[in-house]
C-alpha cells in the first residue's frame, strides 16, 4: 500500500472518528499539563462539544452513499450511521452525567482520565458500527471493553469499584477469549477476516462437516458476545458490575456497551451467518440456529425481570431491568423479520432515553444518601415532585406503557415478531415478562409516591442532569407520540 | 366549525385542566378542585352535544376523524408491505352512548372527588383527568392499537389513585389491579399484533371486511383462537369469574370517587371490548363459542349473587353484584340476537350509572360513619332518611325493578338468551331472585331495622352531594321508563353486528 | 273519556311525586293531596266505567322499545275487566286515603305515608290499564314494590324490616315465574299484546306443551303474587304495615292482581286444560289450607289475612273451574267486604292498641259504628244469603261443581265452614264479652276513618246485587260481552248448592257461636280434641320453618361453599402463580453469589450445553 | 513439516484453551487466573496461525489477526493488574473467592 492510495481514500467518511480521536488526544495532553489545582471539569465539558462536533459531522454525512475504505476494513453505510448516532447521542448524555458526578474514593486525581477514557470507548463502539472485517471489529470491541473495565475500577480507593472492575475483567477476559475462538473457526472456513468475503465464501459451504463447525462457532461467538449484551447465559457479571461502578459508567455499561454489543452481534449474525451454508436442512446457519437464540431470548427475558423482583439495591435492579431489556432486542433479532433493523434501532434509542434519565434520577439520589437502596427513593414525591414525576415517566416508558418511546419499540417487536412466520412463544414470554417487570418497576414508584420521605430534605440537581433529564422525558414522550420521526428518519437514510 | 377535529377536542380536552393544575400551587384547594371540575366539563359538553347532533338526525360519521400516524418499514428499501397505523377515532351510537356515559360519571366522580378526597388534590386531579382522556379514547379510537394506547392510558392513573388515595390495603389492590389488567392487556396487545401482522391493519371497520372473507390469511382455527384470547382479555376487565378477585380488591380499597369511575366506566370497557371486537370482528367463531359464553354468563351471574348474600361489608356485596351483572352482559351476549345483544349494551351502561350512584352513596356514607359494615350502618334511614332512600332507589334499580334501566337490560338480555338457549337461562333466572335477595339483605340491613348506633350528628345528603346523586337517578329512571333514548342510537350499531352475524 | 283513562294512573304519581319533593314542607297538608288525587281517579275511573257499559274496548299504543326488527309498544286500554278494576282500585284507595289521615294521624312519617300510597295507586291503576304482559310485568313488579315500602313503613321494627324483605323476595320467585312464562310466550307469538297472544293461541300456531307450560309459569307469578300455596307465606307477615295498607293492597287490591292476572289471559289458560285444572287444585287447596290456620291464630290482621289467602284461594278455584264470572264477581265483592273488614279492625285496633283478641273483649257498646259494620263484613264473608259474598261464593261453588271437580268443590265447601266459623271467632271475641279493665277509654273512631267504612259496608251488603240467580246477570253479561271465549254471564246451578252454603255458613257461625258466645262448647276443643293438630296449626304447618330449614339453608350453605372456592380455589391459584414467579426470583437471586468464577462457569456450561444440544440434534431442531 | 496435520495443531488449541478455561474458573489466586485468560488467548492464536497455513484458503490474515490478538492480550492482562493491584492495596487479598462483597 503505498502513500498514493492512502491519499486516494475518501477519508472525510471518517471524520467523527478523527474529530473523536483528535478530542481524546487534545484531552490527554491538556490533563498532563493542566496545573493541578484547576478543576478537569472542563475537560468534561470540552468532550461534550467534541461529542456534538462528531455529531454533527454524522449529521452532514448522512446524504453520503455508502463508502468503504481501506480495503474494505471501514465502511459508513446507512447502518452505521444510524448507530453512530445513537451511540453518540448516548455517550453525549453519559457525559452530562459524568460532568456532574462528584468524584471521590481516589477518583479526584483521575478525573480527566474519566472523560477521556469514555471517549476512547466511544471510539471502540464506533468503530464496530463501521467495521465491515473481523479484526477491526475485534479491535473496535476490545478498545470498548478496555477502557471500560477501568472506568468500572476508577474509584481507586473504594473496595466495592475495584472489585467490579475485576469481576469486569476476568468475565470480559473469558468472554473475549470465547468469542474470538469461535471468530478464529469462521477465518479457518472462510480464509479471510473481510465480512463480504466471508459472506461470500461461506455461501458455498455445502458440506455438512464444515456447517457442523460453523455452528459451533456461531454458538461460541454469541455465547462470548452475549457478555456485552448483558444477556443470557454471560449476564451474572452484570449486577456486580452495575453496582460497583461509579453510576455514569454503569449508565454508559448499560446503554452505550449495550448498543455496541447489539452493532457487533447484528453486523457478525447478518453478514457471516446470514447466508452461511444455505444448503443445508433448514436453511442457513442462523436459520438452523434460530430456536438457539430464541431459547436465549426466553432465558434472557425471565431471568432478568424475575430475578429483579427480589432486588433491594436501585443499580442491581437496572442491571437485571437492563438484561431483561436485552431479551427484548434478542426477541427481534430472533424474528429475523424484515423491520429487525428499524425495531433494534428504535428500541435502542427509546431505551437509551429512558434508561439515562432514570440513571440520572439515580444518580442525584444515591450521591444524596450515599447508599443505593430503593428505600432511598421513599418520599421523594413529597421532597421533590419533578423529579419523582421524571423518574415516574421514565419507568412508566421502561414497562412499556403506551404514550412512551417503550411502547412503541416493543410494538415495532412484536409486530416483526407476527409477521412471517410468528413466534407465539417468544411473544407471549415476551408480553408475560414485561407484566412481570410492572412489579418491579411499579416497586420504585410505590416508594417515590405512595411512602413517606425519611428526612425531608431537598435535591440540588446539577445542570448536567437537568440536560439529561430532559432529553430523556421529552424524547421518551415524543417518540411515544410521533415515533414517525425518528421512524422516519431512519428510512430516509436509505 | 369543522366536526372532524371535535372528536380529539372531545378526548384530549381534559389535557387542558391538567396542564393548568400543573402550575398551580400545591395548597390552593378550592382553586385546585374547582379547576377538576370544570376541566371535565368540555368533554361532557361536546357529549351531549354529539347526542342531540345524532338525535336531530345527523349523521355520527360527520366526526370520524383519520390521519396518518405511524408507519413501521423494513429496512433496505425492499417492497415490503407497509404496516402503517393511523390515527382514527370516529362515533357510532353504541360508541356515542358510552361516551356520554363516561362524560356524565367523569363529572360526577370529580363532584365526588370535590366531596370525599381529603389530600393531594393537586396529583388526584391531574390524574384522575388523565383517566378522563383515556377513557374517552378507549371508547372513541377506531383502530385497535389506538384502543390499546388508550386502554393502558387508563391503567397508570387508576394505579395511583387507588394506591394513593385508599383505604387500608390500598397498595395491594392497586398491585392487584396492575397485574391483572396488565396481563390481560398484554393478552389484548398479542392479539391485535397478530391481527396487524396478519392482515396489515389495525383498522376496526376493515379488520371486520378482511375476517368476513373467507380467503383472508387468517384460518379458522386461528381465528377462533384469537377469539378465545380476546375473551381472557376482556374477561380480566369484565371480569369473568375465576378472573374477577382483582375487582373485589380494587372495589373495596379504592377511594369512592374511584370506583365511581372503576365499577362505571372502566369495567365496562371490557364488555365494549367483546361486542366490539369479539362479536363485531370474529361473529362467526362467536356463534361457536355462545353456548359457552352463555355458561360463563350464567356462572358469573349466580357466583356474584351467592357471595354477594353472604357479605359484611357493603362495599364487598356491591363488588360481587358487579360481577352478577356482568353476567347478564355475557348472556345477552350469548343470546347472539339483536334483543339480547341490545340487552347486554343496555346493561354496560344501565350498570354504569347504578353502580356509581351506589359507590357515591357509599362514599358519603363512608365519609360520615367511617363504615361501610352493614352490621354496623344498621338503622341508618332514622338519622340520614334522603341518603337511605336513594341508597333503597339504587339497590332497587340494581336489582332490576321496572321503571328503572336494569330491568328493562336484564329484560332485553333475558329476552334473546331464551330464545337462543332457554334451558340455561331458566337456570339464570335464579340470578333475579337472589340479586332482590342479597341487595334487600344488605341495604335492609343498613337502612331499616333498629339503630346499632347514634346516628345524632350524622348528616344526611346536602347541597353539592345531591348533583351526582339526583342526575345519576334521573338517567336511570329515564332509561327505565323510555328507553328509546339509548335504543334509537344504538339500531345501526345492532345492524352491523346481525350482519355480520348472518342476519 | 276513555281515551283519557291514562290520566287516571297518573293522578296518583303526581300525588307520589309531589310528596317525595315537598312532603316535608306540607307535612299534614299532604293527606289532602293524596285524597285529592286519588279523588280524581275515582271520578274518571268510574266515568271510565261508565262509558264502557255502552261502549266497545278502547285501546292505544305507542312503541316504546326498538330492537332491531321487535318493536315493543306501552299503552293502555280499557276492556270490561280494567274498567271494573279501575273502578274497584281507585275507590279503595281513595277510601284508605281517606281513612289513612285519621290513623296515621300524629305519624312523623306521615307525607312519606302518602306519597307511598300515591305510588303503590298509580302502579296497581298502570297494572290494571295495561295492555300486554310486558307493561303488566312492569307495573306488577311496581305494585310489588310500593307493597313492600308500605309493609315496611316502620322502618326500624325488626320484623317490619323481615316482612318487607319476605315479601318482596317471596312475590319475587313468583314474578320469575311470569317472567319466564311472558317471554317464552313472546317468543311464540311474537308479540306481548294480549290480544295478539289470544290470537295465536286461537290458530292453534303455539303447540299444546308451550302454552300449558306458559300458563303454568305465568300462574306461578299469580301465585307469588296471590299468596296461593306454596308462596303464601308473606301475606300473613305483611300485615306489619300499617293497617290501612293491608286493606289496601293485602285485601283490596294488590294480592287480587293474581287473580285480574289470570283473568286477564283467561284464553290462555282456557286453552290447556291442565294449567287450568292447576288453579283449580292450588286454589281450592289454598282455601282449605289458609281457613284451618286462620281457625286458632290470636292476632286479628293475621286471622284477616289467612282468611284474604283463602279468598283468594276461592277466586284461583272459580278460575281453574272456568268461572271467569265467578272469579271476577268474587273479585270484586271480596274487594269491599275485606277492606271493611281491615279498615274496622284498624279501627278497633286504633281503638284499643293492640292486635291480639285474646286481649279484646266487649267492644260492641263501646265502638258504636265499628261494631255493626265489621259485622257487616263478617257476614258478608261467611256467605250469609243477601250479603255480597253470599252470591259471588255461590257461583264459585257452581262452577266448581259445574267444571267437574267434585272433590274440589267439597274442600271449597268445607273452607266456607271453616271461614264462616274463624270470621265469626274473631267477631265474637274481639266485640262480645267482657270488656278488659285496660279498655276504660276507648273511643269510636274520628269521622274520616268510619266514613270510608260505611261506604264500603254499604257495598258489601248490596254489591253482591249486580249479579244474581234472581235479579238477572247484568254484571256478568257484560263482563263476557264480547268474548264468548270467557263463558257465560252466569251460570246456572243445581238450587242445592245454594241451599248447602247457606247451610254450612249458619253452621259455622252457629258452632262459633256456642263456642265464643255461650261458651258452651269449650273453647278450646280443637286443642283438648288433638294438642298435636292445634300446634301445627298455631305454627301454620311450619312452612316458615321448613323454607328456613330447606331454601334458606341451602342457599347460605351454598354461598359459603362459593365463599370456599373464591377464597381458595381462586385465589389460591394467584397465589400459587404469583410463588412460582417470586420462587423463581428467589432462586435466580441465590445463585448470584459474588463469586466471579460462578458466573464464568454459568456462561461456560451454558455454552456447553448449547453445543451439547447442537451436536446431538446436528443443529435443526425441527 | 507438512506431516504434522492441520487436526492436531488444532487439537493443541483446543486443549489450550480447555486448561486455560478450567484455570480460569477454578484457580484462587487472580494472577493465575489473568494468566489462563492469557493462555485461553493465546489457544486462540495458535487456531489463527493454523489456519493461515492451513486453512481452506490459506492467507497471511490469520497471522495479522493473531498480532493484533497478542497485543489486545497484553492491553488486558495489564490492565486487570493494575486493577488487581488496586484491589490489593485496598482489600489485602489477591484471593478470588473474596471477592464477594456484592451479590443479591
Amino acid at each position: 500500500m503505498s502513500l498514493k492510495t492512502l491519499s486516494e481514500f475518501n477519508w472525510s467518511v471518517m471524520t467523527p472518528e478523527f474529530i473523536i480521536l483528535g478530542v481524546i488526544a487534545l484531552l490527554t495532553l491538556l490533563d498532563l499539563f493542566m496545573p493541578k489545582r484547576l478543576d478537569r471539569r472542563i475537560l468534561g465539558w470540552l468532550s461534550i462539544a467534541g461529542i456534538f462536533a462528531a455529531i454533527v459531522s454524522v449529521v452532514s454525512l448522512l446524504s453520503v452513499e455508502p463508502t468503504s475504505i481501506l480495503h474494505d476494513t471501514f465502511t459508513l453505510d446507512t447502518f452505521g450511521k444510524a448507530f453512530k448516532l445513537l451511540l453518540l447521542a448516548g455517550a453525549g448524555l453519559v457525559m452530562f452525567l459524568a460532568v456532574s458526578y462528584e468524584a471521590k474514593d481516589g477518583m479526584e486525581d483521575y478525573r480527566g482520565e474519566f472523560y477521556y477514557l469514555f471517549l476512547t470507548a466511544l471510539l471502540g463502539a464506533m468503530f464496530m458500527t463501521s467495521s465491515s472485517d473481523l479484526i477491526t471489529l475485534f479491535i473496535g470491541l476490545e478498545l470498548l471493553s478496555i477502557s471500560s473495565y477501568i472506568l468500572a475500577g476508577i474509584r481507586k480507593h473504594n473496595l466495592k469499584s475495584n472489585e467490579s472492575a475485576m469481576k469486569y475483567v476476568i468475565n470480559g477476559g473469558i468472554s473475549t477469549a470465547i468469542t474470538l475462538f469461535g471468530m478464529s473457526y469462521v477465518y479457518g472456513l472462510s480464509g479471510t477476516t473481510n465480512l463480504g468475503e466471508i459472506a461470500n465464501t461461506l455461501s458455498m459451504v455445502a458440506d455438512g462437516q464444515q456447517a457442523y463447525l460453523l455452528g459451533l462457532a456461531f454458538l461460541m461467538i454469541l455465547v462470548g458476545l452475549s457478555f456485552k449484551l448483558a444477556s443470557a447465559p454471560f449476564h451474572m457479571w452484570a449486577p456486580d458490575v452495575y453496582q460497583g461502578a461509579p453510576t455514569p459508567v454503569t449508565a454508559f455499561l448499560s446503554v452505550v456497551s449495550k448498543t455496541a454489543g447489539f452493532v457487533i452481534v447484528i453486523r457478525i449474525l447478518i453478514a457471516v451467518f446470514y447466508n452461511a451454508a444455505p444448503s443445508g436442512e433448514g436453511g442457513s446457519i442462523l436459520f438452523r440456529m434460530h430456536d438457539y437464540l430464541a431459547f436465549l431470548a426466553a432465558a434472557t427475558m425471565i431471568i432478568g425481570n424475575v430475578v429483579a423482583l427480589k432486588q433491594t439495591n436501585i443499580k442491581r435492579m437496572f442491571a437485571y431491568s437492563s438484561i431483561a431489556h436485552a431479551g427484548y432486542l434478542l426477541v427481534a433479532l430472533t424474528t429475523m423479520s424484515s423491520n429487525m433493523i428499524f425495531s433494534v434501532w428504535f428500541y435502542l434509542l427509546a431505551y437509551m432515553l429512558m434508561n439515562l434519565g432514570a440513571f440520572a434520577v439515580i444518580q442525584v439520589i444515591t450521591e444524596k444518601s450515599g447508599s443505593t437502596k430503593i428505600a432511598d427513593f421513599a418520599g421523594l414525591y413529597r421532597r421533590s415532585p419533578v423529579l419523582a414525576v421524571t423518574m415516574g415517566i421514565l419507568l412508566v416508558s421502561l414497562a412499556g406503557f403506551p404514550g412512551t418511546a417503550g411502547f412503541i419499540g416493543k410494538l415495532n417487536i412484536f409486530v416483526g415478531a407476527f409477521y412471517g412466520e410468528p413466534h407465539y412463544v417468544l411473544a407471549s414470554i415476551m408480553i408475560a415478562t414485561t407484566v412481570v417487570s410492572y412489579f418491579y418497576y411499579f416497586g420504585v414508584m410505590t416508594q417515590m409516591f405512595f411512602r413517606p420521605a425519611r428526612d425531608e430534605s431537598k435535591f440540588n440537581v446539577p445542570f448536567g442532569i437537568i440536560v439529561v433529564l430532559i432529553v430523556a422525558v421529552v424524547g421518551s414522550i415524543l417518540f411515544g407520540i410521533a415515533p414517525n420521526i425518528a421512524l422516519d428518519f431512519l428510512n430516509n437514510l436509505q | 366549525m369543522n366536526l372532524h377535529s371535535i372528536l380529539s377536542i372531545l378526548v384530549f380536552s381534559p389535557l387542558l385542566g391538567i396542564v393548568v393544575l400543573a402550575f398551580l400551587p400545591k395548597q390552593s384547594e378550592k382553586l385546585i378542585k374547582w379547576v377538576g371540575f370544570l376541566a371535565t366539563i368540555p368533554a361532557l359538553l361536546i357529549a351531549l352535544a354529539a347526542y342531540l347532533h345524532f338525535q336531530w338526525g345527523k349523521d355520527l360519521a360527520d366526526f370520524a376523524v383519520s390521519k396518518s400516524w405511524i408507519q413501521f418499514r423494513g429496512m433496505g428499501g425492499a417492497p415490503e408491505p407497509f404496516f402503517s397505523v393511523n390515527y382514527e377515532l370516529g362515533l357510532s351510537g353504541f360508541q356515542l352512548l358510552l361516551v356520554v356515559l363516561t362524560a356524565v360519571v367523569a363529572t360526577l366522580s370529580a363532584i365526588a372527588a370535590v366531596k370525599f378526597v381529603k389530600k393531594e388534590w393537586k396529583g388526584y386531579f391531574m390524574l384522575f383527568l388523565l383517566l378522563e382522556i383515556g377513557m374517552l379514547g378507549v371508547f372513541t379510537a377506531e383502530n385497535l392499537i389506538l384502543f390499546f394506547i388508550f386502554f393502558e392510558v387508563t391503567l397508570i392513573p387508576t394505579f395511583f389513585l387507588i394506591g394513593k388515595w385508599g383505604y387500608f390495603e390500598k397498595e395491594k389492590a392497586a398491585y392487584s389491579f396492575l397485574i391483572y389488567n396488565g396481563l390481560g392487556s398484554a393478552v389484548l396487545l398479542i392479539v391485535i399484533m397478530i391481527l396487524f401482522a396478519k392482515t396489515g391493519t389495525t383498522n376496526i371497520e376493515m379488520l371486520t371486511k378482511i375476517i368476513a372473507d373467507p380467503s383472508a390469511p387468517l384460518s379458522g382455527d386461528l381465528k377462533l383462537g384469537l377469539l378465545i384470547a380476546l375473551l381472557v382479555a376482556f374477561g380480566v376487565k369484565l371480569p369473568i369469574f375465576p378472573l374477577h378477585s382483582w375487582m373485589l380488591k380494587v372495589h373495596v380499597q379504592a377511594p369512592p370517587a374511584v370506583v365511581m369511575i372503576h365499577s362505571g366506566i372502566l369495567l365496562k370497557i371490557g364488555a365494549y371490548g367483546l361486542i366490539r371486537f369479539g362479536l363485531g370482528i370474529f361473529p362467526e367463531q362467536f356463534k361457536t363459542l355462545a353456548t359457552l359464553l352463555a355458561v360463563l354468563g350464567v356462572i358469573n351471574l349466580l357466583y356474584g349473587a351467592f357471595l354477594a348474600f353472604i357479605q359484611t361489608d357493603f362495599k364487598m356485596v356491591l363488588a360481587y353484584s358487579s360481577i352478577s351483572h356482568m353476567g347478564i352482559v355475557l348472556i345477552g351476549l350469548a343470546a347472539m340476537n339483536e334483543a339480547g345483544v341490545q340487552g347486554a349494551i343496555f346493561q354496560v351502561i344501565s350498570h354504569g350509572l347504578i353502580s356509581a350512584l351506589l359507590f357515591f352513596l357509599v362514599g358519603v356514607l363512608y365519609e360520615r360513619t367511617d363504615t361501610s359494615l352493614i352490621e354496623n350502618l344498621g338503622g341508618m334511614a332514622k338519622g340520614m332518611p334522603i341518603a337511605a332512600g336513594f341508597l333503597l332507589a339504587g339497590a332497587m334499580a340494581s336489582l332490576g325493578l321496572p321503571g328503572m334501566s336494569g330491568f328493562v337490560s336484564e329484560f332485553m338480555a333475558f329476552l334473546g338468551l331464551f330464545k337462543e338457549l332457554p334451558w340455561i337461562a331458566a337456570v339464570g333466572t335464579i340470578g333475579i331472585i337472589m340479586t332482590a335477595a342479597y341487595l334487600l339483605r344488605a341495604v335492609l340491613g343498613m337502612t331499616y331495622g333498629k339503630a346499632h348506633r347514634e346516628f345524632t350528628g350524622v348528616l344526611d345528603l346536602k347541597g353539592v352531594e345531591f348533583v351526582p346523586v339526583v342526575v345519576l337517578f334521573v338517567l336511570i329512571v329515564l332509561i327505565g321508563v323510555y328507553p328509546s333514548v339509548l335504543s334509537a342510537p344504538l339500531q345501526t350499531t345492532l345492524e352491523t353486528i346481525m350482519l355480520g352475524l348472518g342476519g | 273519556m276513555m281515551e283519557n283513562a291514562w290520566l287516571i294512573p297518573l293522578f296518583p304519581l303526581l300525588s307520589f311525586l309531589i310528596l317525595l319533593l315537598f312532603g316535608k314542607r306540607l307535612k299534614k297538608a299532604s293527606a289532602y293531596v293524596g285524597i285529592i288525587f286519588t279523588l280524581a281517579s275515582l271520578i274518571f275511573s268510574i266515568l271510565v266505567l261508565f262509558e264502557r257499559f255502552s261502549e266497545p274496548t278502547y285501546m292505544t299504543k305507542f312503541e316504546w322499545l326498538t330492537i332491531g326488527d321487535l318493536h315493543l309498544t306501552a299503552g293502555f286500554e280499557v276492556n270490561q275487566l280494567n274498567a271494573l278494576m279501575l273502578f274497584i282500585v281507585s275507590l279503595v284507595s281513595f277510601l284508605v286515603h281517606t281513612y289513612s289521615k285519621g290513623y296515621m294521624n300524629g305519624d312523623e312519617r306521615f307525607p312519606v305515608f302518602y306519597a307511598y300510597l300515591g305510588l303503590f295507586t298509580f302502579a296497581m291503576l298502570g297494572l290494571v290499564l295495561s295492555p300486554n304482559l310486558l307493561q303488566t310485568y312492569i307495573f306488577w313488579e311496581l305494585v310489588g314494590v310500593g307493597s313492600f315500602l308500605l309493609i315496611g313503613f316502620y322502618f326500624n321494627k325488626e320484623e317490619a324490616k323481615a316482612a318487607a324483605k319476605k315479601a318482596f323476595i317471596m312475590t319475587r320467585i313468583g314474578d320469575v315465574g311470569l317472567f319466564i312464562g311472558m317471554i317464552l310466550l313472546f317468543w311464540e307469538t311474537k308479540s306481548f299484546e294480549y290480544s295478539e297472544i289470544f290470537k295465536a293461541v286461537d290458530s292453534g300456531a303455539v303447540s299444546g306443551t308451550m302454552i300449558t307450560l306458559t300458563a303454568i309459569l305465568i300462574f306461578i307469578g299469580a301465585v307469588g303474587k296471590s299468596g296461593q300455596f306454596p308462596l303464601h307465606t308473606w301475606l300473613p307477615d305483611a300485615m306489619e304495615g300499617p293497617t290501612p295498607v293491608s286493606a289496601l293492597i293485602h285485601a283490596a287490591t294488590m294480592v287480587a292482581a293474581g287473580v285480574y292476572l289470570v283473568a286477564a289471559l283467561f284464553p290462555l289458560f282456557l286453552a290447556s286444560k291442565t294449567a287450568l285444572l292447576t288453579i283449580a287444585v292450588i286454589g281450592a287447596f289454598t282455601a282449605i289450607f289458609a281457613a284451618s290456620i286462620g281457625l286458632v291464630q290470636t292476632d286479628i290482621k293475621r286471622v284477616l289475612a289467612y282468611s284474604t289467602v283463602s279468598q283468594l284461594g276461592y277466586m284461583m278455584l272459580a278460575l281453574g273451574s272456568g268461572g271467569y264470572v265467578a272469579g271476577v264477581f268474587h273479585l270484586m265483592t271480596h274487594a269491599f267486604f275485606k277492606a271493611l273488614l281491615f279498615l274496622a279492625a284498624g279501627s278497633v285496633i286504633h281503638a284499643v292498641h293492640t292486635q291480639n283478641i285474646e286481649e279484646m273483649g266487649g267492644l260492641w257498646k263501646k265502638l258504636k259504628l265499628t261494631g255493626p259494620l265489621f259485622l257487616i263484613g263478617t257476614l258478608a264473608i261467611s256467605g250469609v244469603p243477601l250479603l255480597s259474598g253470599f252470591f259471588s261464593k255461590d257461583e264459585i261453588l257452581i262452577a266448581a261443581w259445574e267444571g267437574g271437580h267434585p272433590i274440589l268443590f267439597l274442600l271449597a265447601l268445607i273452607a266456607a265452614f271453616m271461614t264462616a266459623f274463624y270470621m265469626f271467632r274473631l267477631f265474637f271475641m274481639v266485640f262480645t264479652g267482657e270488656a278488659r279493665s285496660e279498655m276504660k277509654h276507648v273511643h269510636e273512631s274520628p269521622n274520616n276513618m268510619t266514613f270510608p267504612m260505611i261506604l264500603l259496608g254499604v257495598l258489601a251488603i248490596v254489591a253482591g246485587y249486580v249479579n244474581t240467580p234472581w235479579f238477572g246477570s247484568f254484571f256478568g253479561d257484560w263482563l263476557v260481552d264480547g268474548n264468548p271465549a270467557l263463558g257465560h254471564g252466569h251460570i246456572e246451578g243445581p238450587i242445592w248448592i245454594m241451599i248447602a252454603a247457606t247451610v254450612v255458613s249458619l253452621l259455622g257461625i252457629y258452632v262459633a257461636y256456642l263456642m265464643y258466645f255461650k261458651r258452651s262448647l269449650s273453647r278450646n276443643w280443637l286443642s283438648g280434641t288433638g294438642d298435636t293438630l292445634h300446634t301445627i296449626l298455631l305454627n301454620k304447618y311450619y312452612v316458615d320453618e321448613f323454607y328456613q330449614l330447606t331454601v334458606i339453608a341451602f342457599t347460605k350453605g351454598f354461598s359459603y361453599f362459593l365463599r370456599f372456592i373464591d377464597v381458595f380455589v381462586v385465589e389460591g391459584l394467584v397465589k400459587g402463580v404469583v410463588g412460582i414467579v417470586q420462587g423463581l426470583g428467589k432462586t435466580g437471586s441465590k445463585m448470584q453469589t459474588g463469586q466471579v468464577q460462578t458466573y464464568g462457569a454459568v456462561a461456560f456450561i451454558g455454552l456447553a450445553l448449547l453445543a451439547v444440544i447442537f451436536a446431538l440434534t446436528g443443529g435443526y431442531l425441527r | 513439516m507438512s506431516s504434522v496435520p492441520a487436526s492436531a495443531f488444532l487439537a493443541l488449541a483446543l486443549i489450550l484453551f480447555c486448561i486455560g478455561l478450567y484455570g480460569a474458573l477454578t484457580k484462587r489466586n487472580t494472577v493465575i487466573v489473568l494468566i489462563s485468560i492469557e493462555l485461553m488467548l493465546n489457544a486462540v492464536n495458535i487456531n489463527l496461525v493454523t489456519f493461515s497455513k492451513y486453512g481452506m484458503t490459506p492467507s497471511i490474515t490469520g497471522q495479522i489477526f493473531a498480532l493484533f490478538a497478542i497485543c489486545v492480550a497484553a492491553a488486558e492482562a495489564s490492565v486487570g493488574l493494575a486493577i488487581l493491584i488496586a484491589l490489593y492495596r485496598t482489600k489485602k487479598t489477591v484471593n478470588i473467592d473474596e471477592m464477594n462483597t456484592m451479590k443479591n
